[in-house]
């Protein structure tokens, strides 16, 4: 045969090379114009090449998207992103432990939910991915029920449906997420659509990985958010990596994922996603643009994934071990502290103390969150439960297996034991 | 009362639900302004607003995808794929999201979408306006199947799955939009004008999902089928002089059980007709299902008769179809079986 | 309920009002520079808004694009223009006669099939949309050819399993067109991919409406496209209507079609699809781009659909009737001709005799194909063979229900006639 | 001959194609330079290269269709849809499109497309890292479905798949990767290298696609069943102590129906075993072919032991998973019947 004219995409490093992030072009920090949130997507098409930044190399908030927070508000984002990796880290701990099945960090990529989940409204609706659990945080979901979910214990929101971190939120206005890469792109647009239906101002906001970028579903929101101006904001974490696969597999070698939008007529803003300040003031301006029927925005959130993808996952295998070190963008929460210390809001001491109060709180969740039960150990849900929720009211056939299981159980019980305790159960679905 | 086809009877309920109901939405491609291909929504648009009666990109996936969302924020949408064979790409968003919402929440989060589709052939539409994907779905836990086989079930029908709060795949058998079809193609065509369930009533009713009905009675065969084919077994039953109990199933998910193993418990022997091709398809369901209920009643094997296991093809479209021919075949085998 | 704020896209004018292709961006004859083809595609976004354009109002070919074809070539295209015309006239008229079950016409876009097929090499594969019948005309597939898929005869390529217009020819490297929309535009990134992986110089093109850009599979295409620089040219008919939904319900409100290359860092290119010299002009360019390695081109021809969508539709009830009397880019027949003219190369005596020959040409094929069987007279078909080609081998299950309908065919025969013919066919499958 | 688990034995009949064959490339998301992540293509791209051995965008209809344009210039692709629980937003191209090319170009067009997908549940992965959808598509016409339960069918199976002409959906039950696992899952994993099944030669060789295998050879009860299933059953079998003949299906599309129903004429009764969802799962199909070919023979009902008709739930794996438990049950109340 031939040589091959096809073109493969190749990482800038594999294990063993030097990491290179030449390719990630960075603007300085305040050096993009803000423009109005009323001019049209096609005035503003350079925000999906630049890189909105606020916080300089020196921690100084500058330009025209600083969103001017009071020094509290940042405590508190700071807060939340440090809970948030406190609790990553636990429960990767636990899993190896082989307390929960399976864990997912966010390491690196806090900024991203925390300050979005900040710059909306409480009404909106978010359409998390796997590794935005910062939403909940923000939205003040415990992490009791977090952990729960996780352990597919008694608590558990999901009553032990789902695999960990697959959390929602109905009360916290945050959907499901499936394990389905990117369906939730174009719901979160049927949602922005019937809100705009019914008049009402709460906009949506969805997220996926650059990698999920190449599904379908990619196209039909952005296709259905332009057709209708729907007030949603459609987020792209560029985080580099898909699992083993770096994001020019995705279409990002020649184009920044932002500069997706503009093609559909959408404005395309692309922002340092480790820069806590210009993820809220992107957002907030997307968001104050989508109320103001100014329709769909477009952003990518450059960041990078610090973590495994998972923990079934090695990365060891595909990337440099030293390629987070090596990462232009810093991490967010060293970036959002030194900011706050600069501000004379914040020290090295007090950051201790948060970090040495925030654990504790983990470990008090964790404590609690096992006294109802894990997967292997203490109360357990009651497996007759997963025959409810297929349906609104359970059909005659789930009803039958419902009974031909409870039979299995007693059987497997010892008749007589069983018996009693599972006749009570029987009430329920 | 008054007299409609099925494409008026479907109209007429999307009309009084989106009357009833301000979460009402309906939406598809060409159903706006236009009234959709088949004219289902013809005139919706104008009374209801275009707000409430959307045309959509040519985009299955997103036309489900949005309902969901829509669904979640709570409308009631009735979205319609042209075509049952351009079910396809919107398939992920049913089977992995739609179908399974409420149960990965634990019923915090679901969507009552309405999926309106016509299937089926006869028409001439070759293998891409044809087919009859039904029972794939009805594998799918967590989504009903419904397919009505006149105008009074399908407003009825119609009606419940809008109200209902799980979401419904509605499939409507296009070559009877116009008429009862006994599955000859060379005699004139039949308006439902002439037929007891082309009276429909103006306003609002239901049919409940999830029963199946009793189309004729009989004691020596139970002949379960729905769609176009109740016509054509009607017909079928008639040259073959047989006292069958026909029983239109109506709704697969769920089934009516009850209904149909009682009647094939009572006489004994049992045709299951569909035209969907006939490996997997949900023939196979409710003939597994008849022979765990009723083994020790059957006096004869449960005969299938189906679509042949090929596409649709477009020249032997009367070859293809599960005739009469073939019906009262497969009755009298079942009949005279021992 | 509050106000709805939903954006519902509106044609510009609906029966009964007056037509208005305002929104149409045209550029002049000529204005649009051509680039090098090896230029990369963040250079020439503006491809995707101008229109590139070759024939002026006065017959002219001017400016950077003209291919400079010669006269002799524009002759043959003027040719297979007015057959594709004619031919479509004629089916139609076949199909309100009741001799077959379906059509539909190409009507006012006959430029960009027959100039795209021109452009490009036989060696190149054709991935066809229902509206591309000319590209089977310029391939020299018969007519003969063509009504017999149409009639579903016994010389009916399809062997009867499809629709008519479902055409295709594997010897003419087109592929088959499926009733699916969208469905083969990754197939042809997939199939341009392929001849990357084995060293050939083919590239691949496929079609599709730009209603049907809206599917997911344009995303599929458009992403494998651009990752793997995959040598094909990925075509958008904009035709302004799909069935009664005008181009703003696919999103073409705000940015041309085109336009949404650049987003995949793919180039854009925006062409009046009724100028044969630019339509083929733009598609060398491409092609010459993907053969030397160059990646993909996303081409977008402007163009109207003058009849009803398929002879199953009525226009008047969605579109004012006199809109194509309205179209600003004019009939592309009527161009060329004026063109050739112009030239010194063609007069109206000429074109009537033309129109006279390829009519008795139609004319003569049709009394042809109808020797070989419609699909209600004449030799047909054995149904026995519908259970053929499902798979490469008969299985047992198709073999018996093949025997089942022999029985039943024989049956309704009278067993004792047909009995021997059909046991001839017996030996077939 | 040497010894291999299942994720072995695929890579090496992956390695043995694109060594003797150099149409094949083989591609999917983490499939390149990472090995897949179950690791089924480690080492392929070193070897073969990195134009034959791909990695590609998350979008499983990309790669569906990328792979269809490849078979139809003259390549045969092997596909790798990560989790079989992802395989729907490639549905439309594979029942659409994949499937019925043959057919509708009267044979002038095809794509000798193999899907590999690992599917199955017993790991933990909840409702979307263990569906078994196999049954949807043994009701397309056009494309054949195979399930192998060890490591010799799986790598034999595999490379047919790769010289057949058809498309195949090639599903890989993942409980079985590392070892044959008997239902239990507390008891110590069991690895290959122990079972028979796990001798594969290292050049090589077929195994036909459309032919069962009769595992267990008995008298009293016939069971039918594929993938995990399969071990699961003869667990169950033999605290049944019952003479059972089992009989892995490995072929559902095209069905060795011979096999299943000389067996089963033969034994009188019939258990079918499998883990995707009962209603319309493929045990219908096998049920109601069983029906129509034994019926005279068959002393019970068929009987089905499947999953549950619910999502795949994480916490109740075990009690989801239709276990030796269910399955002894289920042979006693045929073998009891009458
Ligand atoms: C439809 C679908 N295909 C494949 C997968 C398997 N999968 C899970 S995560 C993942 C990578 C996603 O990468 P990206 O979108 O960049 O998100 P990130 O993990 O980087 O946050 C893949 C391929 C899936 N969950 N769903
Ligand atoms: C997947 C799918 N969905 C819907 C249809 C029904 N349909 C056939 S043609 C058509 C309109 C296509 O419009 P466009 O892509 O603009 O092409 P045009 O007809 O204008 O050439 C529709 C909706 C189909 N054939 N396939
Ligand atoms: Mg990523
Ligand atoms: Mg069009």
């Amino acid at each position: 045969m031939r040589q091959s004219r096809l073109h493969v995409p190749h990482p800038p490093a594999r294990p063993g090379e030097k990491p290179d992030f030449s390719y990630v072009r960075i603007s300085p920090a305040g050096a993009v114009a803000r423009p109005d949130t009323r001019v049209p997507a096609v005035e503003i098409e350079a925000l999906g090449t630049e890189m909105v930044r606020v916080l300089d190399e020196q921690g100084h908030a500058v330009g025209p998207w600083n969103p001017h927070l009071e020094p509290q508000d940042l405590q508190v984002a700071l807060r939340h992103m440090l809970l948030t990796r406190l609790f990553d880290d636990r429960m990767q701990r636990m899993q190896r432990q082989g307390r929960i099945s399976f864990y997912m960090k966010s390491t690196g990529e806090e900024a991203v939910a925390v300050a979005q989940a900040m710059a909306l409204q409480p009404g909106d609706m978010l359409f998390p991915s796997y590794r935005t659990q910062g939403l909940f945080i923000v939205r003040g979901k415990s992490l009791v029920d977090l952990m729960c979910q996780c352990l597919s214990n008694t608590h558990d929101m999901c009553r032990g449906r789902q695999m960990p971190i697959m959390y929602h939120s109905a009360a916290s206005n945050i959907f499901s997420i499936s394990g389905n890469l990117a369906t939730q792109f174009p719901q979160a647009v049927g949602w922005a659509m019937a809100a705009a239906i019914k008049g009402e101002d709460h906009i949506a906001a969805a997220w996926i990985g650059e990698g999920s970028s190449a599904e379908a579903d990619f196209h039909h929101a952005m296709t259905f958010a332009a057709v209708y101006q729907a007030p949603v904001i459609l987020n792209v974490v560029n985080n580099q990596w898909a699992i083993s696969s770096f994001q020019g597999f995705a279409g990002g070698e020649r184009r920044t994922f932002a500069q997706r939008g503009p093609g559909y007529g959408i404005p395309g803003v692309r922002v340092d996603g480790n820069d806590f300040l210009a993820v809220y003031a992107v957002t907030q301006w997307a968001a104050e643009r989508a109320r103001a029927s100014g329709g769909p925005t477009l952003i990518e959130l450059v960041t990078y994934r610090a973590a495994a993808h998972s923990t079934s996952d090695d990365p060891s295998r595909y990337r440099p071990k030293e390629e987070w070190q090596a990462w232009p963008l810093g991490d967010p929460i060293q970036r959002l502290k030194e900011h706050l210390i600069r501000l004379g809001e914040w020290s090295e001491d007090r950051h201790k103390g948060l970090e040495k109060e925030l654990d504790a709180h983990v470990t008090a969740c964790w404590k609690e969150a096992v006294t109802y039960g894990t997967l292997t150990e203490g109360p357990s849900l009651d497996p007759l439960t997963m025959f409810e929720d297929v349906f609104h009211e359970m059909p005659p056939n789930l009803r039958h297996q419902r009974e031909e299981l409870r039979r299995l159980m007693q059987e497997r019980a010892g008749a007589a034991g069983a018996a009693s305790g599972a006749l009570e159960v029987a009430g329920e679905g | 009362m008054a007299r409609m086809n099925m494409v008026q009877a479907i109209n007429s309920g999307l009309d009084v639900m989106l009357g009833r109901d301000q979460r009402v939405v309906v939406f598809g491609e060409d159903v706006g302004y236009f009234g959709g291909v088949f004219r289902c929504t013809d005139g919706l648009q104008r009374k209801h607003g275009e707000h409430r009666v959307l045309d959509t990109p040519i985009s299955e996936g997103g036309i489900v995808a949005a309902a969901i969302g829509m669904g979640v924020n709570g409308l009631r949408p009735v979205a319609e794929i042209q075509f049952a064979d351009y079910i396809y790409p919107a398939f992920d968003q049913i089977v992995s999201e739609l179908a399974r919402l409420r149960y990965r929440t634990a019923g915090e989060f679901s969507a009552p979408v309405t999926i309106r589709t016509p299937c089926g052939g006869g028409i001439r539409g070759g293998q891409t306006h044809s087919q009859s994907p039904e029972g794939v779905f009805t594998h799918v836990c967590g989504i009903k199947v419904v397919m009505p086989s006149n105008p009074y079930d399908a407003k009825g029908l119609l009606i419940s799955c809008i109200e209902d709060e799980d979401p419904v795949v509605f499939f409507e058998p296009k070559r009877l939009y116009n008429g009862p079809f006994d599955g000859d193609p060379h005699k004139p065509a039949v308006p439902w004008s002439t037929h007891p369930k082309g009276e429909v009533p103006d306003g609002h009713y239901t049919v409940p999902i999830g029963k199946a009905e009793i189309v004729r009675a009989g004691s020596e065969v139970t002949v379960l089928t729905y769609g176009t084919m109740v016509h054509v077994a009607e017909a079928a039953v008639k040259l073959a002089q047989a006292d069958a109990e026909i029983i239109d199933v109506r709704s697969m998910v769920p089934l009516d059980t009850d209904t149909l193993c009682t009647s094939v418990c009572k006489t004994g022997r049992c045709v299951i007709v569909h035209e969907a091709t006939r490996f997997s398809g949900f023939g196979a369901e409710l003939s597994a299902t008849v022979q765990e209920e009723c083994f020790w009643h059957l006096e004869a094997p449960i005969a299938r008769v189906t679509g042949w296991d090929t596409p649709y093809p477009h020249a032997f479209e009367w070859d293809y179809f599960p005739g009469p021919q073939r019906i009262v075949a497969a009755i009298q085998s079942v009949m005279e079986a021992r």
